[in-house]
């Protein structure tokens, strides 16, 4: 599904807030990574390591403290006129964490989808705007009587699903799911999952998939970055990651997922991750290196000999 | 100076037990000054007369100069336009001794202008030599028409004989200073009871310049001590009309002012009383505003507004303090005539409250202008029984002058004041109380450019009957004449002219305790007199 | 291992603006001295509501126990006064809460949070219970006792501030230690940390647990037995391998089918359509039957008794009576239930044993 | 801390000298002359009285003045008052008026608060109605109401306490009650929705969970979650509760500064109206420190933020 | 224990379950406003006040028209006398009695007045019934307009500095401050010396000062609001900033508003009498509920129900207010929801 087509290009980017006060926050710290066109990218990493931080980036939410998002070759971070942003803005669309939260309460689902056929002038007529609406509901598995509701209504995975509908309606190329199913109940995570990738096999999404449970993440993507403090540690295929984790923080984390299988569980061994094992010296370059082919570690030379033949 | 608020003064139980006669009173206001020449109110005016005497000061009738300072009566020249008073042995609350350079110092004091006293210019020009000149800075304060001929004898020279000398004598502004101390004290001066000395029969204290109570305590060093009953007096500025019953009622005050709807309220009470007092209250009419002549520049239109309202009911129903409608510029109970009959009944009701040739003569104005609607803007004050009375003039003037509209203004005090001098109204519910014992204090106001008159008002009929009057009395005119000169040119101004439609002329209604003897009250100048006031339980 | 709570026909009801919610319609079941009983559901099963009664932790203004009684040791809690419970709460039982952020008084200091129950239950001086903190903070793996002390929760990580929850709740050792979503809002590598503490403390001090939560890998890591909650009851009870390998229920089936394993590739996830039943208006059948692929007309008609399928497993599913056809379990129940009847073959014995 | 102090220093002076400003250019719009109290002055006498102080001047130069004495700390000569400094005049003043405002607000929050806290604690129970009640009545009721019937019934009918005047502090008692019924209002209110909203937090949860009892959660762990709030909206109330009430300085003949600032502004009495309008200022800007400091004491996370290194 | 049951064969049918059934909505559409609505329905103090607002309101349009009196008909012979009410006067109370100097006199008897004044009548004999419900008219519409131009200011300014953040927000609280700490008496006293003095005046006044609390609720909220996540969606849809505004964070604040400005208005009652105190008020012979209290305070010793009834209808109306404003904030509160 997915093709060698870059759709977009992260170049060290680099995302600090509160530059310059006592309460720097380097919620990222240079990373860079590609997208291709047509595949999912899934980002874990513990809380706060700046997962969101990326997404929002990636989509302008946030001005870039630097580095470069191409999108199709073109600097994203770097266009001005309002026109062009919109174009833009048409093509990337998010997912957000808290279906709750990201619904505004006070208007109908109906407005809520077509905000952003409003905004793009995308409908002809207000008979062509609803009836976007009532294929956009369809497409997720609302049907019409829906869209006269408030979001209140609406369970969990429902109003999640309403998310999806309003980021699809401008007909997006590439999605930000930033914890799209974090806060849905397990019964319901699969819906919006299963959706996600049927939309993707008839639209030919490109996803960026955020997550932090491990083996939703592993289902869904086809390729997997790590992220540890601002930074991207690892970056590799799905099953790769999964078979062969290279870098001791994906380490740690593979070993600390719970599985829904006791036998595993009584047999499982927590690997701890302490960062003062790489002792990097003074000078070394730490970068993202390639340790098998499309298989990233970010590590000095050193490791990238000692994972090399760690690699099966 | 903070200090004297902190020592208790509290009231009439203490004072009576150790046999004191002491006196709970209560005034309307803080102090502003006690310089005598920087005061312009009635309460620093009050509180002078109390501790500080002029050459004279106004007797127990309330209107009789009496000696005070001066031992003698004065020798006046043959003009009458010097006098020579011999001063008495008096001393300041310090041992100084009142000299006639006080007097001198004192004077030139209130004329200087880098000193800009308020009532100043007011009160000497055109009356002490030169001091018109000295005002406006054309001569020096030191050639001002007074002089101190040795420490005990005094010359005044005048411009021309004034028949109320002697009353002028009792106002605060011709009090002495004492030159040593106050230069001594400097800046300090009259900041508080104790940077200052005191000639009169009670010395000032407790108050700390800014304060809301302070006492009157007895002078042993006034001349006429054994006249002063009262060891102590005890002042508190008390503004809410309620809280004055309140104390009355606890015995908190023995002598309390009724305001507002209180006073009616208390008709009945064998406590009542009211004070006469020839303050007068009329409606002044503009008849150029803004260059442009108004619908009251009509003598008919303002003939018929002087008549359609009914001042008898405003004065005893609405303010019912026991003040009368007024028909005239002059008050009652304030002058006779030389020939002993109250000027205000010599002179007669100029203008009554008339609704039918009111309802007449409107129509009459209305024709000659031209106008079938008229819209006049009412310019009035903020306090509580103006207002009042403004809605009940509006509702009567509307009602009885079919085609009229009025609006109210009532803004603050010093605002009102501004529209009158940029003459920023239609028609002014306005007031004055005299300064002296004599009808210019009135008339004066309406003569061309005159201080009440910005209303474009002139009548040169008026302007020359009072000029004459007040210039030539003694020149040439009699006292006789002197007072019919005055009457007619109040009826050319009410009668002929209807410059100003009188109203009321007010009382002050008060509480005032049984065993309270002898307050007097005086009709212009300092209110009240406490000298001879007394407890008798 | 003797019960030291039964629970018992409960039933338990809210007044809210827009009606009764019905949020617990019967639940039943008992806890162990020194297991750990899981109970899952989906959120607004009504797993919290059950636990908060057993604290006696239900808002007083709106909530209302209609029937049912809890006992513990013997005792029936919903029959104490305030005073009486007070002296429970904490002491005899105690209970760890979902977000560790929340829970603790931002204004005061961490140590005197600790202190607390010791003063109040224990009746320990005040430089006693001091001593007893450190040693709990120590004990539950933060360093620097002595200063961690004195400071305030603001100043902890995530993970450390859920450790100091715990060692509250352990403070007096309960009897009973409820956690409700103890590690929801933590990270895996963090939960991972907890969980394990947990359970060594837990054998330190012999309590019994009762874990809520709705991840099934915490459940397969922690539970020695696991309850299933949907709609205000529990639909199926059994051991931990019991429920994971030999589900039986329709609804534990598609919680279970939903989680992808590692090795699930790609083809689609199991999905339980529709949305949760509403306890306003709480259906006549069993509430699951509207999502169920395998509802029969029965489900739409009667609610099903708990059968019984071990002597520690029992399920209120219709499927389970002798005359219901026999249904094929999704795919990935399948694979589970294979494995499960290599290991040990039981007979699937259907009982009735408790009618509803 | 110290950086923090220093930047909110200099905030807090420019506050002040934009308010002056902003005031002075105001209070020079107003019409009229602070002279001529009896309407007796001509205008060429209040022209030469305008001379003397300098009021003829160009406003520009009239303010360049002022600042440069208010630079020196002088704030000038009231007019109302003859010659009096405005500095003396307003410390003789404030004095009565603080007093009240302080016991007014010690009193009127304690109430308050304790009306608040019992009616979250026993939300829906008369006791919550009778204290929404009262905190409504207080709100809703002009305090010169409560002035003119405390001082008739329990001054002038009962005679339990002075009707009026300012001699100690039994005489304080009625007008700062009467003054304190709107900050009951007030921190009755806020305390109620707080409270409630902090007994329903996840802490107090945890707290009942610990076996604590009702009064220990409302007090020991509820009451300083619950004060933040409550705070914020005291302290500019208690600044206006210190620079005094007309109303209230007139029932009980007290001589305080809203009095004084009140006549000060219908009189033009130009110093006054700057030295008071300064005075509020800076207690409002103090106050306000004050506050953002009292978060600190209160909340340990501000604390932090609040820019200690 | 075997509990034998006869299930029919049939019972064990598979049912028919309707995939999309499980999509649908039980429950009636109800927009947020209609569920408000329910759930104040449900607060007996809110409804109370309601009905008790909407009869004031009703009365401060109907009341001056049910007598024959005018708002404005002086009669001095008719000053100052006490309420006397048909039928009620037989019950001894509202009887036209009144104590003077110790004694019951019936005032209108001793003038020999025919006339019935329900609410009796002021010091120029006019009737207090008319005047106190016009003066309910012109308190509630000083209050209302107050209101709603304090809302706007108040709205905008503060969802401005909240939305933009940063150096536009740090100017703009300076400029709050500074705002803050001019004295209102000097402002108003300019207003109302630069407008003609009345109820224009006093509303711009009151707009003036007023909306100070309402900017910094309202930029409170903002801050709070403009992170959530459905203001982001909206942001990635490239709306613009007028739009977030207007569209997302306002009407989710309306609550909050809602609230504040039930809370505004008493005050803005109160402000107007203060202005009426310190002579600043209305133009005669127009009156508010504030300056009938006022005037009826110089009198409460003597004729007590010159206060009474006005002060009643205000306390009536801040009560009213107070309680919806807090059942709407029970009801609005989003905490409070489900
Ligand atoms: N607007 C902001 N201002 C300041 N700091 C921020 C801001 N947004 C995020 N951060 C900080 O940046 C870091 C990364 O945050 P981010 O939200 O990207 O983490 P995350 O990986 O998405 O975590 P989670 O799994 O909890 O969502 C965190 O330390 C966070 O506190
Ligand atoms: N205070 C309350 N007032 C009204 N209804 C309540 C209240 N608390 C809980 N409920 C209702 O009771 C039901 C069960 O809620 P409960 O909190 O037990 O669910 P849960 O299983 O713990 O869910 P979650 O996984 O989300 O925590 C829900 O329908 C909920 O709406
Ligand atoms: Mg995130
Ligand atoms: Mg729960």
């Amino acid at each position: 599904m997915s093709s060698n087509e870059k759709l977009l290009e992260i170049k060290h980017l680099k995302q600090y807030f509160n530059k310059g006060k006592a309460n720097e926050v380097k919620a990222i710290d240079d990373i860079s990574f590609d997208i291709y066109k047509g595949e999912t990218l899934g980002l874990v990493g513990e809380s706060g390591c700046g997962k969101s931080t990326t997404g929002r980036t990636i989509i302008r939410l946030y001005n870039a403290t630097s580095g470069e998002v191409l999108y199709n070759g073109e600097n994203v971070h770097a266009k001005k006129s309002r026109s062009e942003l919109k174009k833009f803005n048409q093509k990337m669309q998010m997912i957000f964490q808290d279906p709750q939260a990201s619904l505004n309460p006070r208007m109908k689902v109906a407005d809520i989808i077509a905000e952003g056929i409003d905004i793009h002038g995308l409908a002809k007529s207000k008979e062509d705007r609803m009836n976007r609406v009532y294929k956009l509901l369809d497409t997720v598995g609302l049907n019409r009587e829906h869209a006269n509701r408030y979001p209140h209504e609406f369970s969990g995975g429902q109003r999640q699903r309403i998310g999806i509908a309003r980021a699809l309606a401008v007909e997006p190329e590439f999605i930000i799911a930033d914890e799209p199913i974090s806060a849905l109940d397990v019964s319901i995570q699969a819906q919006v999952v299963n959706l996600l990738k049927k939309l993707q096999k008839e639209k030919g999404l490109t996803y960026l998939f955020i997550a932090h449970d491990l083996s939703m993440v592993k289902y869904i993507s086809d390729r997997i970055g790590v992220m540890y403090f601002g930074k991207l540690v690892e970056l590799a295929p799905a099953d790769d990651l999964y078979n062969n984790p290279l870098h001791p923080y994906t380490q740690s984390l593979l070993s600390a997922i719970p599985l829904p299988d006791p036998d595993y569980e009584r047999s499982r061994v927590r690997k701890t991750y302490d960062p003062k094992i790489h002792q990097y010296a003074e000078g070394e370059e730490v970068k993202m290196r390639e340790v098998a082919p499309g298989h990233f570690v970010y590590c000095s030379e050193k490791e990238l000999k000692q994972y090399k033949a760690l690699y099966k | 100076g903070s200090k004297s608020s902190d020592s208790s003064n509290s009231s009439a139980s203490k004072g009576n037990a150790s046999g004191k006669e002491v006196l709970n009173i209560m005034e309307s206001a803080e102090i502003p000054t006690m310089n005598t020449f920087m005061a312009q109110d009635a309460v620093s005016y009050n509180a002078m007369n109390q501790v500080f005497e002029g050459l004279m000061r106004l007797g127990q009738d309330g209107v009789t100069p009496v000696l005070g300072m001066a031992a003698e009566k004065p020798t006046v020249s043959k003009d009458q336009t010097v006098y020579t008073f011999k001063l008495r042995d008096a001393k300041w609350s310090n041992g100084d001794p009142v000299t006639a350079n006080d007097f001198v110092y004192s004077w030139r004091q209130a004329i200087d202008p880098k000193n800009s006293s308020p009532y100043g210019a007011y009160m000497m020009g055109g009356v002490i030599k030169n001091a018109s000149e000295i005002a406006a800075k054309k001569k020096k304060p030191e050639e001002l028409g007074v002089k101190a001929i040795d420490d005990k004898t005094l010359e005044v020279t005048l411009e021309h004989p004034i028949g109320y000398f002697e009353s002028l004598m009792t106002f605060p502004l011709f009090y002495p200073m004492d030159q040593k101390y106050i230069e001594s004290k400097g800046k300090e001066y009259a900041s508080n009871s104790d940077n200052m000395v005191y000639n009169g029969p009670f010395t000032l204290t407790k108050w700390n310049g800014t304060g809301d109570s302070w006492t009157y305590e007895k002078n042993p060093n006034y001349w006429d001590k054994d006249s002063v009953k009262l060891s102590q007096i005890n002042v508190n500025v008390v503004k809410d009309p309620g809280t004055v019953i309140n104390l009355y009622d606890t015995n908190k005050l023995d002598w309390g002012v009724l305001s507002g709807e209180y006073a009616a309220q208390y008709k009945s009470n064998p406590d009542y009383k009211v004070l006469s007092d020839p303050s007068v209250y009329y409606l002044k009419f503009n008849q150029e505003r803004s260059n442009q002549k108004t619908a009251l520049a009509n003598t008919d239109i303002r003939k018929a507004i002087s008549m359609a309202f009914d001042k008898e009911a405003m004065a005893t129903t609405i303010l019912a303090n026991g003040s009368t409608a007024a028909n005239g510029l002059y008050p009652k109970d304030f002058l006779k005539t030389p020939g002993g009959e109250d000027v205000r009944k010599a002179n007669g009701d100029l203008v009554k409250y008339n609704a039918k040739e009111a309802k007449a003569l409107w129509e009459k104005g209305l024709k000659a202008i031209g106008k079938s609607k008229v819209s006049l803007e009412l310019l009035s004050g903020d306090t509580d029984s103006a207002k009042k009375m403004d809605e009940y003039l509006k509702g009567q003037l509307e009602k009885n002058l079919p085609g009229l509209t009025i609006t109210l203004s009532e803004p603050p005090f010093k605002v009102r004041l501004d529209r009158d001098n940029k003459q920023d109204y239609d028609i002014e519910f306005a007031g004055w109380g005299p300064d002296y014992l004599d009808l210019y204090t009135f008339s004066n106001l309406f003569l061309t450019g005159g201080d009440q008159n910005r209303m474009s008002y002139s009548d040169p009929e008026y302007d020359k009957l009072v000029n004459d009057a007040y210039s030539k009395l003694g020149k040439g005119v009699t006292k006789d004449q002197y007072f019919q000169m005055q009457l007619d040119a109040e009826k050319i101004l009410i009668q002929k002219d209807a410059a100003i439609a009188p109203i009321y002329q007010k009382a002050i209604a008060v509480l005032q305790k049984p065993y309270v003897k002898g307050i007097v009250k005086h009709p212009f100048g300092p209110d009240y007199s406490y000298k001879w006031a007394s407890i008798q339980k | 291992m003797g019960k030291i709570l039964e629970v018992n026909d409960l039933h338990i009801s809210f007044h809210t603006f827009a009606g009764e919610v019905q949020a617990i319609r019967g639940v039943n079941f008992e806890l162990n001295e020194g297991e750990t009983l899981a109970i899952v559901g989906e959120s607004g099963s009504g797993k919290s509501v059950t636990t908060k009664t057993i604290m006696r932790l239900l808002p007083s203004h709106n909530s209302e126990i209609k029937s049912g009684e809890i006992l513990f040791e013997g005792k029936d809690i919903t029959k104490l006064s305030d005073k009486e419970m007070q002296k429970i709460r904490g002491k005899e039982i105690s209970m760890i809460f979902q977000d560790p952020m929340t829970s603790l008084n931002p204004t005061m200091t961490v140590g005197k949070q600790i202190m607390e129950p010791l003063i109040k239950h224990q009746n320990l001086s005040k430089s006693e219970a001091k001593k007893r903190v450190i040693e709990l903070l120590k004990m539950v793996g933060i360093p620097k006792a002595e200063i961690r002390f004195k400071q305030y929760p603001h100043q902890f990580s995530g993970g450390m501030r859920q450790r100091v929850v715990i060692a509250i709740a352990l403070a007096c050792n309960p009897k009973i230690l409820i956690a409700d979503e103890p590690t929801t809002a933590l990270d895996v590598t963090i939960q991972a940390q907890i969980l394990e503490l947990m359970k060594d403390l837990q054998k330190k001090i012999n309590t019994s647990i009762i874990f809520i939560t709705h991840d099934l890998g915490v459940v397969a890591n922690v539970a020695d037995r696991v309850a299933v909650m949907y709609g205000g009851k529990i639909v199926e009870v059994g051991t931990v391998d019991e429920i994971f390998y030999n589900p039986q229920h329709p609804y534990t089936w598609g919680l279970i089918s939903s989680m992808p394993s590692l090795d699930t590739d790609d083809e689609e996830l199991y999905a339980i359509p529709g949305t949760p039943p509403d306890l306003l208006h709480p259906p006549v059948g069993d509430a699951f039957a509207p999502r169920n692929a395998y509802a029969m007309k029965i489900d739409l008609e009667k609610q099903p008794p708990m059968f019984k399928i071990s002597e520690t497993h029992y399920a209120a599913t219709w499927l389970l009576h002798p005359d219901a056809p026999k249904v094929e379990p999704p795919a990935a129940v399948k694979k589970r239930m294979r494995k499960f009847h290599n290991e040990a073959d039981t007979s699937l014995n259907k009982e009735v044993v408790k009618n509803v | 801390m110290a950086k923090y102090f220093v930047q909110r220093v200099i905030y807090m002076i420019i506050t002040l000298f934009l308010i002056a400003s902003i005031t002075f250019f105001l209070m020079k719009l107003m019409p009229g002359t602070p002279f001529n109290a009896q309407g007796k002055l001509s205008p060429e006498q209040i022209h030469i009285m305008n001379e003397k102080y300098g009021l003829n001047d160009p406003v520009p130069v009239q303010y360049a003045h002022y600042m440069l004495n208010l630079l020196k700390g002088d704030l000038g000569t009231s007019f109302q008052l003859d010659n009096r400094d405005v500095s003396t005049l307003i410390a003789e003043r404030i004095g009565p008026s603080a007093t009240l405002g302080i016991e007014a607000l010690v009193f009127g929050t304690i109430v308050g608060i304790l009306l608040g806290v019992l009616a979250a604690l026993k939300q829906n129970t008369w006791l919550d109605y009778g204290s929404t009640l009262i905190a409504v009545i207080g709100k809703s009721i002009p305090s010169f109401v409560f002035a003119a019937v405390l001082q008739l019934w329990i001054g002038a009918k009962l005679q339990w306490l002075p009707v009026a005047y300012w001699n100690g502090f039994s005489y304080t008692i009625l007008p700062s009650i009467a003054l304190a019924m709107f900050p009951i209002a007030i921190a009755a209110r806020f305390m109620r929705t707080e409270m409630i909203d902090v007994l329903s937090s996840d802490y107090i949860v945890l707290a009942r969970a610990k076996g604590a009892s009702a009064f220990e959660i409302a007090f020991k762990h509820g009451f300083r979650n619950a004060l933040i709030p409550l705070i914020t909206v005291m302290g500019p109330l208690a600044v206006g509760l210190m620079t005094g009430s007309l109303v209230i300085e007139n029932i009980f003949s007290i001589p305080g500064i809203g009095n004084q600032f009140v006549q000060s502004i219908t009189t033009n009495d130009y110093g006054v109206i700057m030295g008071t309008t300064l005075l509020f200022a800076i207690m409002l800007v103090v106050i306000i420190l004050i506050v953002d400091l009292l978060y600190g004491v209160i909340d340990p996370r501000i604390r932090l933020s609040g820019g200690k290194k | 224990m075997i509990v034998e049951e006869k299930i029919s064969a049939e019972q064990f049918q598979p049912a028919h379950i309707d995939a999309a059934k499980g999509e649908v909505i039980e429950k009636p559409s109800l927009s947020f406003w209609q569920d408000s609505w329910l759930r104040v329905r449900k607060n007996k103090g809110a409804i109370v006040s309601l009905v008790l607002l909407v009869l004031l309101i009703l009365m401060a349009f109907i009341g001056p028209h049910i007598n024959h009196y005018g708002f404005n008909n002086q009669n001095l012979t008719k000053s100052n006398l006490p309420p006397r009410i048909p039928g009620i006067e037989k019950l001894g109370i509202f009887d036209g009695t009144q104590n003077v100097g110790g004694q019951k006199v019936n005032l209108y008897e001793q003038k020999g007045i025919k006339d019935y004044y329900w609410f009796g009548t002021d010091s120029l004999g006019r009737d207090l019934f008319t005047r106190v419900w016009k003066g309910t008219r012109i308190s509630l519409y000083i209050a209302f307009l107050a209101a709603a131009i304090n809302m706007v200011i108040g709205v905008a300014y503060g969802a401005i500095s909240g939305y933009y953040g940063g150096k536009v927000d740090n100017v703009m609280q300076r400029i709050i401050e500074v705002l803050s700490g001019i004295p209102d008496l000097v402002v108003v006293i300019l207003m109302i010396l630069i407008l003609k003095p009345g109820i224009l005046s006093i509303t711009v006044a009151l707009s003036i000062t007023g909306w100070v609390g309402m900017a910094r609720v309202v930029r409170g909220q903002i801050l709070k609001l403009k992170s959530q996540e459905y203001v982001l969606a909206a942001k990635t849809l490239g709306a613009k900033d007028g739009k977030i505004i207007f569209k997302h964070l306002i009407p989710n604040m309306a609550s909050v508003i809602i609230i504040n400005t039930m809370f505004i208005i008493p005050s803005a009652i109160f402000f107007e009498s203060f202005l009426s105190f310190i002579g600043l008020g209305l133009e005669a012979p127009k009156a508010s509920l504030g300056t009938l209290i006022e005037d009826g305070y110089k009198v409460l010793r003597f004729l007590p129900y010159q206060m009474l009834f006005p002060a009643a209808i205000l306390s009536i109306i801040m009560i009213a207010f107070n309680l919806l404003a807090d059942g709407l904030r029970d009801a609005l509160d989003p905490k409070m929801r489900d």
